[in-house]
This record gives C-alpha cells, structure tokens and sequence, in this order.
C-alpha cells in the first residue's frame, strides 16, 4: 500500500506498474485520475490551491484504504494526492487498485475516491475572475458515500 | 487543561491564525464545551461556530462527535467540510 | 474515441492523457487494465494466446461505447484490446472513460468491461503444465453484464 | 444461396477449418436452418453444433438469434462463447 500527499507530478505509468508488475495473481487495476476542470458551478478556475492537514490526512486515507481491503479482495493500492498550486488539466489525484478480478478492483476504487471525497481533510481554493473563492463541499459526495453504507 | 487547536482552509483565514495553545478552564470538558468558550470570544468566532454552520472537528486526527472528550496535550482540529479529490 | 485491437504493448500514460490533455472540461478519467495472471483456475498458466474476429471486434467495442456514451456523460474514451501470445503480469485490456464527474467515468468504465467480457469476440487459450487449453466463459460475467439492464 | 462461414477458437480447431463458402440448399432460409445442415455433416459438426451446446452466432458481425433469415452473401460466423477481456 503506497499513500502519498505531494506537491510534484506523479507517473500514472510507475504507479499503476508498481501494483502488478511483481504479482502475478493481479487480474485487474481500476485505477481513477481527478484532474483540474477550468471550469465549476459556472466560474472559470485559473488556478486551484489544495490545502490539507499533515498528519491525518495521510492516517485518514490509509483507513480508508483498509476499509476497502475489509470488504473487497485488495491485493495492493496506491493514493497519491497532490496539495499546493494546480492548473486546469493537471491531476490532482490518482488512487488505483490491484485485485485478482475486475469487480473488486472497481468497488474498492470508487470506495476509497468516495470516502476520500468526504473524509480526507483536503480543501480546495479556486482562483476565479471575480477573485479566489473556497470550493464548497457537495451534498452529492456525502450520498455518494452513504451509499457503501450497508 | 492546556489542547493544541487546529484551525484550516477558510476557517483559517477568517480566524487569522493556523493554531493556538490556549489553557482551558476547568469548565471544559468536551468539544462541546470547547466550541462554546470559542463563541464566547464573539466576532467571527461566535459566527462561525454558531449552530447550523457547516464545519468538523477532529481530535487527535481522528474526525469526532461533539461529545468527545477532551484531554491535556490533545490536538484538536476545526475545519469546513472537506474537499479534496 | 480510440478503439484498438493490437498485438504491441500501449503506453498508459499516453493513452489516459489523451483523454484529458486537450479537454479542461474532463475532471474524471477512470480506468481498467487487465492483466495475465499466472494461475486460473487451479492450474498455472505459461502464456495466454487471445485470437479475435477482425471486423467485429470493432465494430462491437464501438457499438459497447457508444451505449455508455448513451448512458452517462462520455467525454472520450479508449478501448485498447492486445491479441496474439502474452505472458503472466502482462496487460491485456486497458479501458479508460473521461468525464466531467467521477460517478459517470467509473459506471461507464465497468460497463463497457462488462460488456466487452460477453459481447466482444476474443477467446483467450491457455498454456499450462498439462497442455493447452481454451478457456471458458464464467457465467459471473453474464451476471455481471446483467446487472446493467433496467 | 451463398454464404461466407467463419467458425473462431476452439470451434475453428474441432472443425479444422476457419472459413468456407459453401452453396446453400434452397430449404435453408434461417440461421437455424443453416445449423440443421451443418449438422447433417455428422462427427464434430453434429457434436459441437447439438443442441444444449454453448456457441454463439453473428451475420454480417452482429450477434444474431437462431431465427434470423440469410441472404445472398451473408458473412456467417460461428464460435465459443466469449471469453476476452
């Protein structure tokens, strides 16, 4: 399991490799990217500023993880988010997930985005033409990560 | 009773201050306690933190319920509503 | 759009940036590869052989896209199907779907694999230690495939 | 009536031959008539093509029912459940 919070760019290709390149039981990768639209809720977006909380973001994203691991075959998992200054089109986020079947590796994959999305203390500042504005939280994350609730 | 407070984001900026140690007095006990001695302070504090404002708190790292309990040296974080991803 | 059915290596990160460079609109790419795993069934696997049906093979991945395209917002999307002779960790299938939201690149992404699984005309042939074999169709994935009628 | 039949996989091993183009008697007008001739050859045709056997039909690279009608220079193919991906 890899978690990282960093400003840099990361390698879709080194990290999706690194989870089956060495495990020959690995069947399946889901993998997902969020990326810097340049545009939200109307406005253009410039820039996005991600800020977060050292310490537990990373406690809280490898809680996640294992909740995952709890519930679906997770043979290996990587979280990579990126904090500081992104443009539109640059990645803000990649989570992939190794499993032996392809059904796992989509469940604990859109698991972890949608608890991340809700639990994971980032925030996002966009630079807009009117000014800077903090990104509000959506109600559609909360249903979205009420609905692993069983 | 002496907690490192944690502020991010927007709360942040409104508060003007990324973190303080405060003494608390012995009336507080619990996170619930902690936000009302913060109200207390008026201004942006009491608007904040009024009831029906979106925020979270979290204690030690941990996201918590208002009536968690609170000990010496506990770090403890206030912040809006994530939004990462 | 890019439908592909090829015997040569893709690159992921080409290929995923391809859906999101030129498109600030796209905020999701969610993504699937598939890999040769080095048992299935009980039985080692040496090498998987993938035979297809040229013509069909396109033209039914094009026709499974452009289905989800109906069902969720696709922005664009990549299928790249490898045939001839691969080895145990090596990739099979990469589907990967960009959209504006997360929710909408991740249930296409799993349909159109649902759907390649059991519409689209490749056979997979095994070596093992006791020869060869072809492989037979799961009925998991008639289910799986299932699931999305409504 | 002429037809290109292409058989796939393990079907195109069992009948050791991946395409022909063989002219139809006038009786065959369906898919299902189709598969009634081919069955007349006997040994691994009859077996393979019986019914309760698992394989899948298309014309002209779509995947079709057996009542599905034939027509002059259909490209029938034959084969295996699938199994990619």
């Amino acid at each position: 399991m890899k978690i990282a919070v960093q400003s840099e760019a990361f390698d879709l290709n080194a990290e999706v490799a690194a989870l089956y390149q060495a495990n020959p039981k690995v069947g399946a990768v889901a993998s997902f990217l969020g990326l810097v639209r340049d545009i939200n809720e109307g406005q253009g977006v410039s820039t996005l500023s991600l800020e977060h909380y050292p310490g537990m973001t990373e406690k809280a994203l490898a809680e996640i993880v294992a909740d995952a691991g709890r519930r679906w075959e997770v043979l290996d998992a990587t979280v990579i988010h990126r904090v500081g200054t992104l443009r539109p089109t640059e990645p803000i986020v990649l989570v992939a997930v190794a499993s032996g079947h392809r059904g796992d590796a989509f469940a604990a994959c859109e698991f972890i985005m949608d608890f991340l999305k809700t639990q994971a203390p980032f925030w996002k500042k966009e630079a807009t033409p009117e000014g800077e504005r903090w990104v509000d939280a959506r109600e559609s994350d909360d249903h979205a990560a009420a609905r692993w609730r069983v | 009773m002496k907690v490192r407070l944690l502020y991010f984001a927007r709360l942040r900026e409104v508060f003007a201050t990324g973190q303080e140690t405060p003494e608390l007095p012995e009336s507080v006990a619990t996170l619930a306690d902690l936000l009302d001695w913060l109200r207390q302070r008026g201004g942006v504090w009491a608007e904040e933190l009024a009831a029906g404002r979106a925020y979270r708190a979290a204690i030690n790292q941990d996201l918590i319920e208002q009536d968690a309990l609170l000990h010496e040296n506990d770090e403890v974080a206030i912040f809006p509503p994530v939004t990462g991803g």
